[in-house]
């Protein structure tokens, strides 16, 4: 029997040590009336062979593609060395580690992870993580409307991601917070002007760096005019940006939050999970926080010790009072982002960023030589993203990129009708100038082919 | 680059380590051995369900075709990601024996939230805005009421009688129009199955208000009964216990929601639709009555993937066996050990897949507390169960052996509480020092929360 | 710099306290004539990322095929936890375990391994293996040669391994071994009589099970004709066989050495290697086997331990004595193979071999239907292989095959010239009934249009 | 199955584990943390070159495409796989300063053999078969003179004169028209480069032997100083040594060979050619005078692919590095350990990538052996270095630290061995207690050899 290890003989001796003669009455206290018929939706079982190679050729069978997809998942280089020890069975399967003593190995990767974010942010403390960037972000919102402790009025540019503010919108709908969303101008970025004018009462900013559009919001300014309106500043980052870039912590008076999504350090695409949010702050807002909180102390013997600390702010203390519902974080993610961070280093890490810019800005320049090819805001500043503007629909140039194998970038159309002709495209430190070549000449001949013909997806050899 | 001017650079120095690889590979290759781990240590963490993880689940998930795929590349280029995703779906629909699965919520919390929010969801769609409370078990996971006032509720909470079970005479006091809802683990956090169940329904359902599920005990009844059966309208399953994927040091979990008829159009969105064998994300767009969304994506699709491979592996006479012999071994432990001398915090009852003890009685006695033994097991090579909760019931320590551990395993834990039951009497010293084997001796938890050291600092 | 931790200043410091003023000067006793032009032949470095690409290419670059190859390599299933666990750093990255304190985990793990080696054979003793099978049928012969004490002869029916027999030509030459091979009849074994003829004044007689076409020799008669004639007799054995048939032990008096290719425990086709061998034997006979032996003791304190014993056999100690020049062993290997057996237990390890049986019982049965295509042993019991002739030219219907994305089996005439229409093919328990279908049809659409039409390959769609 | 007879079935019950995958998993896991390894614990021991294992190099081997291949599937299915052997065998003709390259053999012992083995192939073909005898210093791996007698010769050694070179004299009155060949590492296990090396050559040369190169120490020299150049004919390389493929507890390593003009012909066989960008396997067909095949199919392919991953991640400058900080980790320790009073077996030398100290004096003076500083080692946490190798020094130590420790670490080797040459004076006992922190006490070997016990019994 797949992973049970009982012996009939063991069944039968531990039935009599209970003083039952079946497995059936252990249940007797369940009304019959309640007890399952045969579960006609679950298949017969498969051994692991069968399994694996169902899931192999699942795994293969839309075959590979040359991505140049961001949008708020990023393809980085993990190097090989931080999931072959995050899959350590005393990694993998252990759980929170509520019992310090038994628990130092991931207590003190926490802490190591959280000191690594409060630098990476710029900010003072870090938690131990949270689901992903965007429940992270609604969790940020609800940490500042706590500390703000009046106004439940949010500004948040529309530049910030926009699959992040419908989700900070069923998140915090129920609790009356209101999201005031600034329209950005046609450069892709909010005004501070109207931004200023809308933070009179409000609670706090988020400033996005990059934002979606990969452009850089004019940040110092932003989180001057929410200090200066008596808001907090919300920073909502890509982790390796911060490497290069500014962080949170260096805008203008520094922001009072940080969070941000964490997979681009050292979390595989994987289709959009399990992925980690980062969240970090100010120590005096420490209370705060929500999620798990790793500390350094010592044991009776006065030998250095980590735990977790500060669970007077959670729901299995505090229950309804509770900071937050947050129970599990995203412990291995955390663990291979250490790892990764680690192994990286200050340089690294740098160079991840800095060699991301480097492709997109020559991606950029080599896709706009394509006559209707344009980019949307030239000369701005960007991180590792940039929108282009298509003179054929976006919809069917993707298509057609699909037949040969690439993912071009994402239609912002949907969720910005003024850009309905907006490609976001983004190219890592991942892709070579060969993967740009490629991309660049078959968006060229599509391009130009459908000027020319009606759309269709074709495969050339 | 010379395209992004200066002031938007980085000026402070980050502070990560600058180490070589072999550094690196070393440090946290000791680091993992200062853990406890499934894979290393029976864990009967209560409440938890620490079974073992197969590797064939990881090794599936980590198949470079499912890393390497973008969350947002079209449909046609995931068909076999898709597959898995609707086929888990049609799994959990049967065992919860619910109408509609959304796998997206990441942990069970929020899966919680996502079930909590429908509830909210119905009621508002109905017009029917005067439900402003939920109903709370006093045993309820702390999730439960946190979750209902991030949904914008009040939370009463309800007793539970002498048995363990839910006390009706308070229930039908508490039960009005004001009442969304109710939430209920059964069985429950005291480890007993609320035999009051159906009537327990009936009162909410006569009410108007809702019923919730909490499906962090799920293991103790996989197969067996399903959460629909019981009236349940709506659940949150959670994967990392029931379907047996990592803990990881406290996560990625997913805690999928559930539901029956009424809750179907506010489903949390994305979830996974098929039509002539293709499939295909269902969104807002086709959902407009949906809660919305909870992740910037489709929730933790690795997690996913594994609790399918575990699902297929056990296949459906497996999945009925997980209750039976979890059920089994907690029922063999609690015989053992309350034949020790240890106390059920609920004699009389039948255990579920775990079980509770109290030691109130032996603390009086000896002093020696839940703490105390919880370190003394540590020494002895266990992990410690899991103590002080649920709060109400003192000195409690709450036993989950999971059905994955042998008789051999289940013995060698009862030989060593009849060690700690004797040293109680005679060297309470031992337990009082305990542990002395592990990395570090008894953590000063309180200093840690007095003098906060959350991160590493260079001049310390 | 990749895996080099020295900063400039660790390298001054060093420098300083050997009291010299460059890492050049540390060569000062290398004869300046000799020192190295730059290696034009090495290429700039890539970094993790490139090569993993590199890599990734090349792994893929061929595709996957659908393989009835055997022949001394057979694909079986190996349960996800093998290798998770056998490429944990401890394993992975000890030495041979010289410090027994410092490696209780290896040592414990090799002890387990000759203990399950043991019983599988059926013999009494087992070393902690040698590199594969074919040469350590060459060790296997040397040590009977060492224990006959008179001969140098050595019967080696035709139906070894073609290319284990020549392995064991390149090894044993050099010592004036002699290799007496015994050619087989019409029905694939060799004649027990003609045997029994040849053994007179011999060392050892080489028994294969199954022999190189799959089939079973007569196998306790082989074993008694060695015993009569004064001569040892050893057992070359598929470890996976010995599950379900009689492994050497249990043939005729017994053998007196099994030996073997441990690749079906475990180890992965990767192309050939690493595989390991494994090697067992008589107690008495201990103290001439090759390779590593790990016996368990105590500690001074009287606790179990294990370490490495009987080294003054080996070639660190008695060097030119030494009863082979053997030192590393294949480790690794055995630690996946003990993981690999202790995971599917006798039940799983015997239902292995009878699948594969079956499986190939029903590829026999459904190919043996296509015109053109029969069983060359019909009747003749088998493993799980079996050599098929056909009407066609056999290299051309593998070629036909491969473009259909087959591996049909191998081709068995450049080695037996009588059977120069043979192809052998295998079917382990990873082949499914649909496999064996898919194959099937291409077979004999193959095969029919070969008698019509010239040979080419094509690729269907 | 009925188609089998019964007499050909198994009889007797097979003894493996019945345990759950769980049990297996715990088994093993916890096994695994009851070793040192380069993953965990700094490793100098001699003449192994115990450095970090890259994980990527794991990575790429254990790639699904790489791992499916049957050895006997044809070349056209297996371009991508060919093509990483033969750029490595490119690679390594470069480094090694031959005309040629075969992979094949699986371990270092083996490529010795296959050396050999083509030394007498070449004899033999030149009718030169009066060539009995090789000649091997006295300092030699016993791999060397193992390996000679199953090639058919005998042995004859040679002595090393007092700085630890080869003693040109004896060598003189040794070498003669007897002499098939000379086997020589060098550097040496002595730790030593030794100076004559052209001198040597010239001699055995002169008297019509040929020169092998165990290229054991290979690391002291990479990207440095070519064997080629040294004058000799033939090598083996041993790829777990000086291109970082793992040392799995004991294997497999590869031991490829190179070889000059002369031996070319007599390469064992398969090896890699290319033509028009296409790879193919060059055999018998091609090589007729190859000494043949000494594996099943192509040697250990999985260990191969590993070093061509760390031969392309070094690179061309990265190569060399390799030997400069090898050779300079060692001279600090060996610089550092001879301050703190240890006596080195050659003083007055430079270390190369290793060196060797004696305890002669120390043992005189307070009893304290090789053994007691290794055991008392690994209670600090350090592995033992090679002890009492080569035999001809008494109470030696062999350290060889390898480029990829870091300073930290070796100055805190240092400093346990300070602490231990400070015990030695005034605290014997701990030494000769040690190790005291293992999951065993000092094993008795003796006990080990003299009441056999390699299997498990039932009934013991």
């Amino acid at each position: 029997m797949p992973f049970i290890p009982h012996t009939k003989a063991d069944v039968e001796r531990m039935l009599a040590t209970i003083g039952v003669d079946s497995v059936e009455k252990l249940f007797e206290e369940i009304p019959q009336s309640l007890r399952s018929a045969p579960l006609a939706g679950v298949p017969d079982a498969l051994n692991e062979q069968q399994v694996l190679r169902l899931m192999r050729e699942r795994a293969e069978q839309d075959g590979r593609f040359l991505n140049f997809l961001g949008a708020g998942a990023y393809e980085h280089h993990i190097p090989a060395a931080v999931w072959e020890l995050t899959t350590r069975g005393e990694f993998y399967t252990a759980y929170t580690p509520y019992q310090p003593e038994a628990s130092q190995g991931t207590l003190q990767m926490l802490y190591e992870f959280q000191s690594m974010i409060a630098s990476l942010t710029g900010m003072e403390v870090a938690n131990a993580s949270l689901y992903d960037g965007a429940s992270g972000l609604a969790e940020a919102i609800l940490m500042a409307v706590r500390l703000h402790g009046g106004s439940r009025r949010i500004v948040l540019p529309e530049t910030v991601h926009p699959v992040y503010r419908k989700v900070v919108h069923t998140i915090v709908r129920a609790q009356s917070i209101e999201l005031d969303v600034v329209p950005s101008g046609d450069d892709g970025v909010v005004d501070p002007a109207e931004v200023a004018a809308r933070m009179r009462g409000a609670a706090a900013l988020v400033i996005p760096m990059p934002n979606f559009f990969g452009r850089l919001e004019a940040l110092g300014e932003l989180a001057t005019v929410a200090k200066e309106a008596g808001a907090l500043s919300i920073g909502l980052v890509n982790p390796v940006a911060c490497a290069w870039l500014a962080p949170p912590g260096e805008w203008g008076p520094g922001c009072d939050i940080a969070v941000g999504e964490g997979q681009p350090l050292g979390a595989p695409l994987s289709s959009g999970g399990p992925y980690f949010g980062f969240l970090a702050a100010r120590q005096a807002h420490v209370r705060q926080m929500p999620g798990r909180i790793v500390g350094r102390t010592v044991d009776i013997d006065g030998k250095e010790a980590f735990t977790l600390t500060l669970q007077a702010r959670e729901q299995h203390i505090r229950r309804s009072k509770a900071t937050s519902n947050i129970c599990t974080n995203q412990g291995l993610l955390v663990t291979a982002a250490t790892i990764h961070m680690a192994l990286l280093g200050p340089a690294g890490l740098r160079g991840v960023a800095m060699a991301s810019h480097a492709n997109t800005a020559r991606l950029v320049a080599r896709l706009t030589r394509i006559p209707g090819v344009r980019n949307a805001f030239p000369g701005a500043p960007i991180f590792h993203e940039a929108l282009l503007r298509l003179d054929v629909p976006v919809g069917d140039v993707l298509r057609a990129l699909e037949a040969q194998g690439i993912l071009g970038g994402y239609a912002v159309g949907e969720h910005y009708p003024r850009w309905a002709d907006g490609l976001l495209v983004c190219a890592t430190e991942a892709k070579t100038d060969a993967d740009i070549e490629l991309f660049a000449t078959h968006l060229e001949r599509i391009v130009s082919k459908r000027r020319l013909d009606p759309p269709c997806a074709y495969k050339d050899s | 680059a010379a395209d992004v001017p200066e002031a938007f650079l980085r000026r402070k120095p980050l502070l990560l380590p600058e180490v070589s690889e072999l550094q690196a590979v070393r440090h946290y290759t000791r680091l993992s051995q200062r853990n406890f781990a499934i894979d290393t240590h029976f864990y009967p963490l209560g409440s938890c369900t620490m079974k073992y993880n197969p590797r064939a689940s990881n090794a599936a998930a980590m198949l470079p075709g499912f890393l390497a795929r973008h969350p947002l590349s079209p449909e046609s280029t995931g068909q076999g990601f898709l597959a898995c995703l609707f086929e888990l779906q049609e799994i959990l629909k049967d065992v919860t024996g619910m109408k509609g699965v959304s796998l997206t919520p990441m942990a069970g919390a929020q899966g919680e939230f996502a079930g909590v929010a429908m509830i909210r969801a119905y009621h508002e769609a109905r017009g029917d805005n005067a439900r402003t409370e939920i109903l709370i078990p006093r045993a309820a996971h702390g999730t439960n009421p946190a979750t209902a006032v991030m949904c914008g509720y009040t939370v009463r909470e309800i007793d539970v009688d002498a048995d363990g079970d839910v006390d009706v005479e308070a229930l039908k006091k508490a039960v009005g129009p004001q009442t969304a809802g109710l939430m209920l683990t059964n069985p429950s956090t005291l480890g007993v199955f609320d035999r009051h169940i159906e009537e327990v329904a009936r009162l909410v359902h006569g009410a108007g208000g809702l019923l919730y599920y909490d499906g962090a005990n799920l293991n103790a009844i996989l197969g067996r009964v399903k959460p629909g059966d019981m009236g349940f309208d709506v659940i949150h399953l959670n994967l990392h216990k029931t379907f047996s994927t990592p803990h990881g040091g406290g996560g990625p979990g997913a805690g999928p929601v559930g539901v029956g008829e009424r809750l179907l159009p506010f489903l949390p969105v994305p979830f996974v639709g098929e039509r002539n064998g293709q499939y295909h994300w269902i969104t807002e767009k086709l959902r407009p009555q949906s809660i919305g969304r909870l992740s910037a994506h489709m929730g933790n699709a690795g997690v996913l993937l594994r609790a399918y491979v575990y699902a297929r592996l056990l296949g459906r006479k497996g999945m009925s066996r997980v209750a039976d012999y979890a059920v089994l071994n907690a029922n063999y432990l609690f015989e053992r050990l309350t034949a020790l001398g240890y106390a059920a915090a609920y004699p009389g009852r039948r255990a579920t897949h775990e079980f509770l003890l109290t030691l109130k009685d032996l603390k009086e006695k000896t002093t020696v507390t839940a703490t105390d033994v919880a370190k003394r097991l540590l020494d002895k090579g266990f992990h410690a169960p899991t103590v002080y909760f649920p709060l109400m019931v003192p000195e409690c320590l709450l036993i989950e052996p999971t059905e994955t551990e042998s008789l051999d395993d289940l013995d060698a834990f009862v030989g060593a509480m009849a060690e700690i039951w004797s040293d109680a009497h005679t060297a309470v010293d031992v337990l009082k020092n305990a542990p002395q084997k592990l990395p570090v001796r008894r953590v000063d938890e309180v200093r840690a929360a007095r003098d906060l050291d959350l991160v590493w600092r260079q001049a310390r």
